[in-house]
């Protein structure tokens, strides 16, 4: 079919790709594909996605059938697969929050495009984040042991461990994140309400949008809630993330022990989110024929942040490298050589060469306005980010204070289960997500287009 | 008894117009519904300000000082034990946890004062029995309006209302 | 099936079985059930709890009962006090008064119990193959007795290991007079035949020597191995520990020329690598250094350099110098070194060999055997404890020939190779189920005493031999009783009751005999240059010669210096293997004329040029579940003429490649060496050294510990060390630590709370190994502890570092925190339904210590200082209400080490030997500088080099 | 248009409110069920093959605990009478009553009787009777009024908590050592500071006895 707004370019609107967009043509474009019929794109995606969703349920099934000795993990690298996805996905999961409230704050107009999808890869990316510590553990049914609640043992969760500040970090964070999402769905919910034809519709939608009116009144504190949950989103994101870090930080072995972990974990986050949001984007643009809403602009400026990002990762690397030599330690040292030299140096380099040195590609406008081109880096960035994970722990735990129990990690099919299936759930959720609610915020981007004069 | 209108709009600015002249009238505006918020109109249908904040505020803190207190107490109170030779009471560390789920907390309030000053969920509301409300979560604009206590208020406001460019006026019957 | 019909936790049948004589050891809580249930653990179903129908005297329902008893290794015995928990052995310590064991243990007695309790143990007689019962060969045997009276014949033959069991040489001697045609062999795989027969050449009679170690100021091994597995290895290893702590009165020096590594060698002061073929050459250069006059020794420069500074060292310390000859030697250079010896009046006594029986019989060899079954003289053939079918010499061709004997009797506590060359097998009664009576090294006796009642319908050597003199009646106990009834005279009672307390026979320590003064033997040319590789064979340091192939915990017992499990490798130092173009792992086919055998190669810095060594024991192939089919048989490839050196061996790649199976890595980087493993030399001892850095800045306060109580500590002597790997089996079988099997250590899985680390702090062509034990460091600033989210890894009040397993979760955080990596878990459940092999079998549940949890899937575990023998004195104490006494509390790792390295106790006792040994100088913690504050600490290894002299010639 | 009736308003209201109400009961709820006799068998009685009855022997005709639990001074088990002691008696009293018939049939074919356990621990819990008996923990202060038991039961809910209760503080525990045994015996009015006593006197340390070590290994 073709788009509600066909886009015009060169785009007469910075942020907006279309000769015109009154109210209604706005709200037809982004809620209309919710009620089209399905298309055939998306049948195949779903069809594509199943089987990994199916597959990964039946993983984990077997994980707790056979007991996690199924991984490739050993005496000496304790951990593997299971804790750099965690790393990973809460990491994509915290972009998205992040992203959304930091351009509430600082009212970036074109905030109003993404910030919607953005939220909800959030969702999904912390939901799977947090299947991972639990499957990670060697007696999953009791995992809640970690959760402080009245019990016959009289015993409390170790409220020291990095892990228990993880168990509420995850939980405070998907929840506010799920409220912070479903706050600015709201009046689009109620605009659905108010579109649908069939009844189900109606209820549905109309349930979820809580009678919402759009009064001045509604408005006046929407927005004033929206802002302020932004403005506690920010420090929260960052907390999270720092916690992550601290996972590895408040150790002392070798490679671990450092103080730049918190910080350099969130803009890691920010980066592989932000490189995963491009690529959502650029699925939505094309899947829901959003060429007008979404612009180049937009990947314009994502690819800005990426470049930054890219950078700030690179100086950190560098940090680590240069303290490890500076704070002479020999087994800090050590560490450093065997990443570069050790078992896993391919996978090392390939990681520098996905995090720092393709990113700067970015440097060219060319580049930054090639879509798959930037489709290239930031996946690219993705594997590059998961490297990186693994990495911090594959090269720690090989090869940490004693040497007479350095061993390396063997990946098992069931490593790679973990490490793929997931993807596929991710992309199942997602793509309900877009035939379920409009993937763009509608009342943003009317107001935008009023600002923008298109309307 | 006074009479309410409620006028539909083809664009905020003619909905503004209006409100500035049902003021000058000496209407009360009651209140407006538009698919988007526009700049100013609480100001002009002076909305008091919201005081969700200051609950967010209170929960937020609330929570975190119970969070700490938790810790504490279990940490040194209830079941006091050597963890790797830290002191019973590491207050240091016990502060995360308090952030993180002061921060979900006030969030939380947030939302429950949010719906509250909003009077939601209200999922039977009248106006939604006005034809064409529907709209008003897309692209058109409604304004509420309450005639003066003088006789023919009423048709005065009306007259108001369409010269602003009101599309449709409707008189609401009070229940 | 499970087993678990034959197990006394089952009670009925078992009392069906209870005969008068033994009841104090059948005394079998049934309670155990509920113990064992227990460990099973969380499951829902009432527990059945089953007293019994008459308490047995002296059983205490779950408290441990102490009984000294003797195991053999090679037919030498070494005492041993066995704990027996409702009536179940469990765990084996030493003997203190015994002086073949000395309150220590090695690893083949720390194992035992487990073999016991094996289900693959014979349990039935066989009639070629197909399952008998005993009555059935009760009456087989008539017509067999009856022919063998019939003296027309001659073809009785009788074929045991080395006997020293006085009953069974009594026993023996009856036998050969009742059928004065009949004859008795013995074959010992590991023997010390060229070590006799140098007696004989240097004293013209049999003698064996029994060095004193701690009396020795200079030794010098030529291939010799006295540190190494051996039924000696515990006398030797405190003889040496005596003189290596620097407060010893004469801190002794060892010379160690060596064809491939040993313990002795590593723990030497001085080595170096000499072909086998050569060691005699040694033997007369130190011989000519004393003036012996005899011909030039040919050898090489730096050996000759080595030598000459070896003999100077021996001769200025006459009376204290000590000259110690190994397997390989011929029997000209063992005379030579006995001569050498006498010259140095070294601290050596000579005894008359116990394998003798009373009228002076000595049993004929395994190839006279052959020799005679081949020319078809043989019709009865009983083998009694051995199993030829494996271990006999391949020249020998004993399969085959065993063929031409009617009648093959076989007696063995396992259906072996030898078992499926018989017409008979019958089940052999297990050490700790059997009356007996063994003799030790240096001679002395003791009873070997049962734990238990056979599990299965068994037979002793004792009863069988009874079977065949006609008094099928007499029980081993009464045999045994009457062996010793004369020689204790009157008040036999108390003297048996006495002895039996005591684990030896008083007074049966045989006396130095004085010989005279040994000739000079002649020696015979240089043996000529030979380019072609030699193998050298070695008795495997974790399953001997084979005896303990299907035991678990020996087949994944890391060797000491290579750290293979699971199988053994032919070891050829780094330039052998670069001329043969081989690399580590590669499979190899050694074709020893005709003969061969697949291997695979291990790359070992020190063994000698041209040299290849291949540990025996292993490629069983009817051991049982555990041990078959696992490594290669060097058996295979042994001659009867050379047993321990197979010259001119060609080595051929086969192309295919193979892992060996290591548990860790011998760290040979120099800066990890230095900073993990001190090493101090005698000579700059008594320097002020610098403080370890003890306390880092912390953002947290510090948190003050208890001062009252008990504050446990280990310290640990690298200097004794020698690496024997008795604390890692000890550890396993006191903490019910399950066995991980070959795929799961291919992982890089394992389970052992202790390992021993073998730091090389030589070079490439000089390795120097130091071992270093690493259980938990107990560290009072526990990394593992503030990680853990469910508080499964804490601190208890008196400095203990606890898992609490019924609590872990298993997030591993610990471990991944641990700087010292001593954490284990379970990815499986190793002990808890997914067991290795047969390891899951109801009878091995018999052996779990009922006081230590058994371990489930998905938790973490580590040494635990062995809390329960804490727990268990501080509640006798506090019973009795008295304080826990000093050094009262033993871990099992403490106990077992033969060279007393581990000392254990309470920092709160100002007098515990524990804080004694921290007061020492060469005391350093792992990894101090990272703030952790171990209670596990060590004391740096010494070495006493000679002043002035380095192994290289410069 | 209306979508929904006026009493939607209600519904939803409650619906958002038991999002938060939901969970907090659903917890207090489990820990209620884990607490009680359903989970822990407190006050459950066993059917056993031979209906023992303490109140009869203990109770009624006042036999020493010991007589037949011998081991628990001793050992970390109180020990379960062999059949032989219970036919000391019965081999001349109720020789032939029927509900002895499993005893005597034990003796004669030298079968042990099976019980079933009535107080059961968790594998990975070490509890010692010898060392509380020494200490001055009575029996009946876990196992209840014994005496007054036709048939056993668990007086307890021997739940961690319970165990905690007592390492915790046990003074007002302790009894005197002769009355260890007396079923029968009440805590003085004055139990907190006698208890406080009793603890000096036998000397019981209480500052690691909640030591994760005292009772698991």
């Amino acid at each position: 079919m073709s788009p509600v707004l066909d886009p015009a370019l060169p785009a007469p609107y910075r942020w907006i790709a279309s000769e015109r967009a009154s109210d209604v043509e706005m709200t037809q474009a982004i809620a209309d594909p919710v009620f089209a019929p399905v298309g055939r794109a998306w049948w195949i995606a779903v069809l594509v996605s199943l089987p990994f969703v199916l597959w990964f349920i039946g993983s984990i099934g077997w994980l707790f059938y056979k007991g996690i000795g199924i991984w490739g993990i050993n005496s000496t690298v304790v951990w593997g697969v299971a804790i750099a996805n965690y790393v990973w996905w809460i990491g994509i999961g915290n972009a998205g929050t992040l992203i959304s409230s930091m351009l509430l704050l600082t009212r970036q107009q074109w905030r109003g495009s993404i910030n919607r999808f953005a939220e909800a890869m959030t969702l999904f990316a912390v939901a799977i984040a947090g299947i991972m510590p639990i499957i990670h553990v060697g007696r999953p049914i009791y995992a809640y042991w970690l959760a402080p609640y009245p019990n016959t043992m009289a015993l409390w969760p170790q409220w020291r461990s990095a892990l228990v500040w993880d168990f509420w970090a995850i939980i405070s964070y998907l929840l506010f994140s799920i409220m912070f999402w479903y706050v600015s769905l709201i009046p689009d919910l109620a605009t659905m309400r108010d579109r649908t034809r069939t009844r189900a519709g109606q209820v549905l939608y109309g349930a979820f949008a809580l009678g919402w009116r759009g009064s001045a009144r509604h408005w006046n504190r929407l927005k004033t809630l929206h802002i302020t949950m932004a403005a506690l989103g920010v420090p929260l994101v960052c907390s999270v993330h720092s916690i992550v870090g601290l996972d590895f930080a408040a150790s002392l072995m070798p490679g671990w022990q450092e103080s730049i972990f918190p910080p350099y974990f969130v803009v890691g986050a920010m980066y592989c989110g932000f490189a995963m949001v491009i690529i959502l984007a650029l699925a939505i643009r094309w899947g829901l024929n959003l060429q007008a809403i979404i612009t180049a602009n937009h990947f314009e400026v994502m690819s800005r942040i990426l470049l930054m990002a890219s950078i700030v990762m690179g100086y950190s690397y560098a940090t680590e490298w240069f303290m490890a030599w500076y704070g002479g330690q020999h087994s800090d040292r050590s560490v450093v050589v065997f990443e570069f030299t050790g078992t896993y140096a391919p996978l090392f380099w390939a990681l520098l060469f996905c995090n720092v040195v393709l990113p700067q590609a970015l440097w060219f406008p060319a580049v930054r306005r090639s879509l798959p081109a930037l489709f290239v880096i930031c996946v690219a960035i993705n594997i590059g980010m998961w490297l990186e994970r693994i990495l911090i722990i594959w090269n720690t735990l090989s090869h940490d204070y004693m040497p007479s129990v350095w061993r390396s990690f063997h990946f098992t099919f069931w490593d790679w289960s973990f490490l793929i299936a997931p993807l596929g759930l991710f992309a199942f959720l997602f793509l309900l997500f877009v035939r379920l609610v409009p993937a763009v915020s509608m009342f943003d981007m009317r107001e935008l287009s009023h600002k923008e004069g298109a309307a | 008894m006074t009479g309410t209108l409620i006028a539909e709009f083809q664009n905020p600015d003619m909905l503004c117009a209006a409100l500035r002249q049902v003021k000058e009238g000496g209407h009360h505006a009651l209140d407006a519904f538009t698919p988007y918020p526009i700049e100013g109109l609480d100001a002009e249908l002076d909305i008091p300000p919201s005081r969700i904040r200051y609950a967010m505020l209170a929960g937020g803190l609330i929570v975190a000082a119970f969070a700490f207190a938790l810790q504490w107490y279990s940490a040194a109170i209830d079941y006091p034990v050597n963890s790797g030779g830290r002191p019973l009471n590491s207050w240091q560390v016990f502060l995360l946890v308090p952030f993180e789920v002061g921060v979900f907390a006030a969030a939380l309030c947030g939302v429950i004062a949010f719906l509250r000053s909003c009077g939601l969920p209200r999922l039977h509301h009248p106006l939604f029995e006005i034809p064409g409300f529907e709209r008003a979560t897309q692209d058109h604009f409604f304004l509420l309006v309450a005639a003066k206590q003088t006789g023919g208020a009423i048709r005065d406001l009306r007259d108001v209302l369409e010269a602003a460019g009101a599309a449709v006026v409707t008189e609401l019957r009070q229940p | 099936m499970s087993p678990v019909n034959e197990l006394p936790i089952k009670g009925s049948q078992f009392f069906e079985r209870s005969s008068g004589a033994l009841d104090r050891r059948q005394a079998l809580s049934l309670l155990a059930t509920g113990i064992a249930t227990g460990l099973a653990a969380c499951s829902k179903p009432t527990e059945q709890i089953i007293p019994y129908v008459y308490m047995p005297e002296r059983v205490v329902p779950g408290q441990a009962l102490k009984f000294a008893t003797t195991l053999p290794l090679s037919g030498f015995g070494r005492g041993v006090i066995v704990t027996s928990i409702d009536g179940r052995p469990i765990k084996v310590e030493g003997n203190p008064r015994h002086p073949c064991s000395l309150g220590a243990t090695d690893v083949f007695a720390e194992a035992a119990v487990l073999s016991l309790y094996d289900p693959d143990r014979s349990r039935t007689p066989l009639k070629s193959g197909e399952i008998a019962s005993h009555e059935a060969f009760r009456l087989a045997m008539q017509p067999q007795l009856r022919q063998m009276h019939a003296s027309s014949r001659k073809g009785f033959r009788r074929l045991t290991r080395r006997v020293t069991s006085p009953t069974l040489l009594r026993q023996i001697d009856d036998l050969l007079q009742q059928f004065p045609k009949a004859a008795w062999h013995a074959y010992e795989p590991v023997d010390e035949d060229s070590a006799q027969a140098g007696a004989v050449l240097a004293y013209g009679r049999p003698l064996q020597a029994v060095p004193r170690l701690e009396r020795a100021t200079i030794v010098v091994t030529l291939d010799a191995d006295p540190l190494g597995q051996g039924p000696d290895q515990l006398r030797n290893a405190r003889g040496f520990a005596a003189r290596r702590t620097p407060h010893a009165q004469g801190f002794s020096r060892i010379y160690s020329i060596e064809a491939a590594p040993t313990l002795t060698g590593a723990k030497a002061d001085h080595r170096i690598a000499l072909h086998p073929i050569l060691m005699g050459e040694a033997a007369i250069a130190i011989a000519n250094s004393m003036g012996a006059g005899l011909r030039q020794a040919t050898l090489p420069d730096n050996v000759m350099h080595f030598v000459r500074q070896a003999a100077a060292d021996l001769l200025a310390n006459r009376g204290a110098g000590l000259v110690l000859s190994g397997h390989a030697l011929s029997p000209e250079a063992s005379a030579l070194v006995h001569w050498i010896n006498a010259r140095l009046q070294a601290p050596v006594d000579l005894i008359e060999p116990s394998d003798r029986t009373a009228g002076g019989r000595e049993a004929g060899t395994l190839s006279h055997l052959t020799r005679d079954l081949q020319s078809g003289t043989v019709d009865q053939l009983l083998v009694i404890g051995a199993n030829p079918g494996y271990d006999a010499p391949a020249d020998l061709e004993f399969a085959r020939h065993s063929a031409q004997a009617s009648f093959r009797l076989h007696v063995g506590c396992y259906v072996d190779e030898t078992a499926a060359l018989s017409t008979w097998h019958v089940p052999q009664t297990h050490e700790l189920e059997a009356w007996s009576d063994l003799r030790s090294c240096d001679g002395t006796a003791s009873i070997v005493q049962p734990l238990i009642r056979p599990l299965y319908s068994t037979r002793t050597e004792h009863e069988i031999l009874a079977l065949l003199t006609g008094r099928g009646d007499a029980s081993s106990y009464d045999l045994v009783q009457e062996t010793w009834r004369p020689k204790a005279g009157a008040g036999f009672e108390d003297w048996w009751t006495r002895t039996l307390h005591d684990g030896i026979i008083a007074g049966s320590t045989s006396a130095a005999a004085t010989p005279g003064q040994p000739a000079l033997p002649v020696v015979g040319a240089a043996a000529p240059e030979s380019s072609a590789m030699t193998v050298l064979l070695r008795p495997d340091p974790s399953l001997w010669d084979g005896t303990f192939a299907n035991n678990a915990w020996l087949q994944e017992c890391p060797k000491p210096l290579t750290k293979q499990v699971w199988g053994n490798a032919l070891a050829l130092n780094p330039q052998s293997a670069r001329r043969l173009g081989l690399t580590a792992g590669d499979v190899v086919t050694i074709d020893a004329d005709g003969r061969r055998i697949e291997t695979t190669v291990a790359v070992e810095p020190g063994v000698a040029d041209g040299v290849a060594s291949l540990t025996l024991g292993l490629g069983r192939r009817n051991a049982g579940a555990i041990g078959n089919g696992i490594g290669a048989n060097a058996y295979a490839i042994r001659t009867m003429a050379s047993p321990w050196m197979i010259p001119d061996v060609i080595i051929t790649k086969t192309g295919r490649c193979d892992e060996i199976l290591t548990t860790q890595n011998v760290v040979r980087t120099a800066e990890d060496v230095r900073e993990l493993y001190p090493l101090r030399e005698l000579s700059n001892l008594g320097k002020p050294k610098t403080p370890p850095a003890d306390s880092l800045p912390s953002l947290l306060p510090e948190r003050p510990l208890p001062d009252d109580g008990h504050a446990w500590a280990m310290v640990i002597d690298a200097s004794v060390c020698i690496g024997c790997n008795a604390c890692v089996v000890a550890c396993q079988a006191e903490n019910n630590i399950p066995v991980v099997g070959p795929e799961e250590v291919a992982r890089g899985r394992d389970m052992h709370w202790l390992r021993v680390d073998v730091y090389d702090h030589g070079s490439a062509a000089q390795p120097k190994p130091g071992f270093q034990p690493v259980p938990c460091m107990h560290c009072e600033h526990a990394p593992c502890e503030p990680v853990c989210p469910v508080a499964a890894s804490v601190h208890d009040g008196e400095g203990l570092n606890v898992q609490v397993y019924n609590r872990c979760v298993g997030t591993r955080f610990c471990e991944a925190n641990c700087p010292y990596k001593v954490r284990r878990f379970n990815f499986f459940g190793y002990a808890d339904g997914e067991e290795y092999a047969n390891l899951g079998f109801e009878s091995y549940r018999a052996q779990k210590n009922p006081e230590v949890t058994v371990r489930a899937r998905g938790v973490m575990e580590k040494c635990t200082y062995c809390v329960q023998r804490i727990s268990g004195a501080r509640r006798a104490a506090e019973r009795d209400d008295r304080p826990i006494g000093v050094d009262e509390v033993k871990t099992a790792c403490q106990s077992a080490c033969p060279t007393s390295a581990i000392t254990f106790g309470d920092l709160h006792q100002t007098d515990s030997a524990v804080n004694r040994q921290k007061a020492d100088e060469r005391h350093y913690a792992l990894l101090g500088h990272l703030g952790t504050r171990p209670r596990t600490t060590y004391l740096a290894d010494v070495r006493n080099p000679a002043p002035g002299f380095n192994e290289d010639g410069t | 248009m209306q979508i929904f009736r006026p009493g939607a308003n209600t519904i939803a209201t409650l619906l958002l409110a038991s999002l938060g109400a939901i969970p907090v009961l659903a917890i207090g709820l489990i820990y209620q069920i884990a607490g009680s006799a359903y989970i822990t068998d407190q006050n459950v009685t066993r059917n056993q093959l031979v209906p023992f009855s303490h109140e009869h022997h203990v109770g009624g005709l006042g036999l020493d605990c010991r007589y037949c639990h011998t081991s628990v001074e001793k050992a970390r088990f109180a020990g379960l009478p062999p059949t032989e002691t219970c036919m000391t008696c019965h081999s001349q009293i109720w020789t032939n009553a029927q509900m002895l018939a499993p005893v005597r049939v034990s003796l004669a074919e030298n079968k042990p009787i099976r019980w079933r356990r009535v107080n059961e621990l968790p594998g990975y819990v070490y509890f010692d009777h010898s060392i509380h008996i020494a200490k001055g923990v009575g029996c009946s202060t876990c196992h209840g009024p014994i005496h007054e038991m036709k048939l056993t039961r668990q007086a307890e809910p021997l739940t961690m908590q319970w165990c905690l209760g007592c390492h915790r503080d046990p003074a007002k525990s302790i009894r005197p050592r002769e009355a260890v045994f007396d079923p029968g015996w009440n805590p003085p009015d004055d139990q907190e500071n006698s208890g406080r006593k009793l603890l000096a006197a036998y000397q019981i340390h209480t500052d690691n006895l909640t030591d994760c070590s005292i009772c698991h290994r």
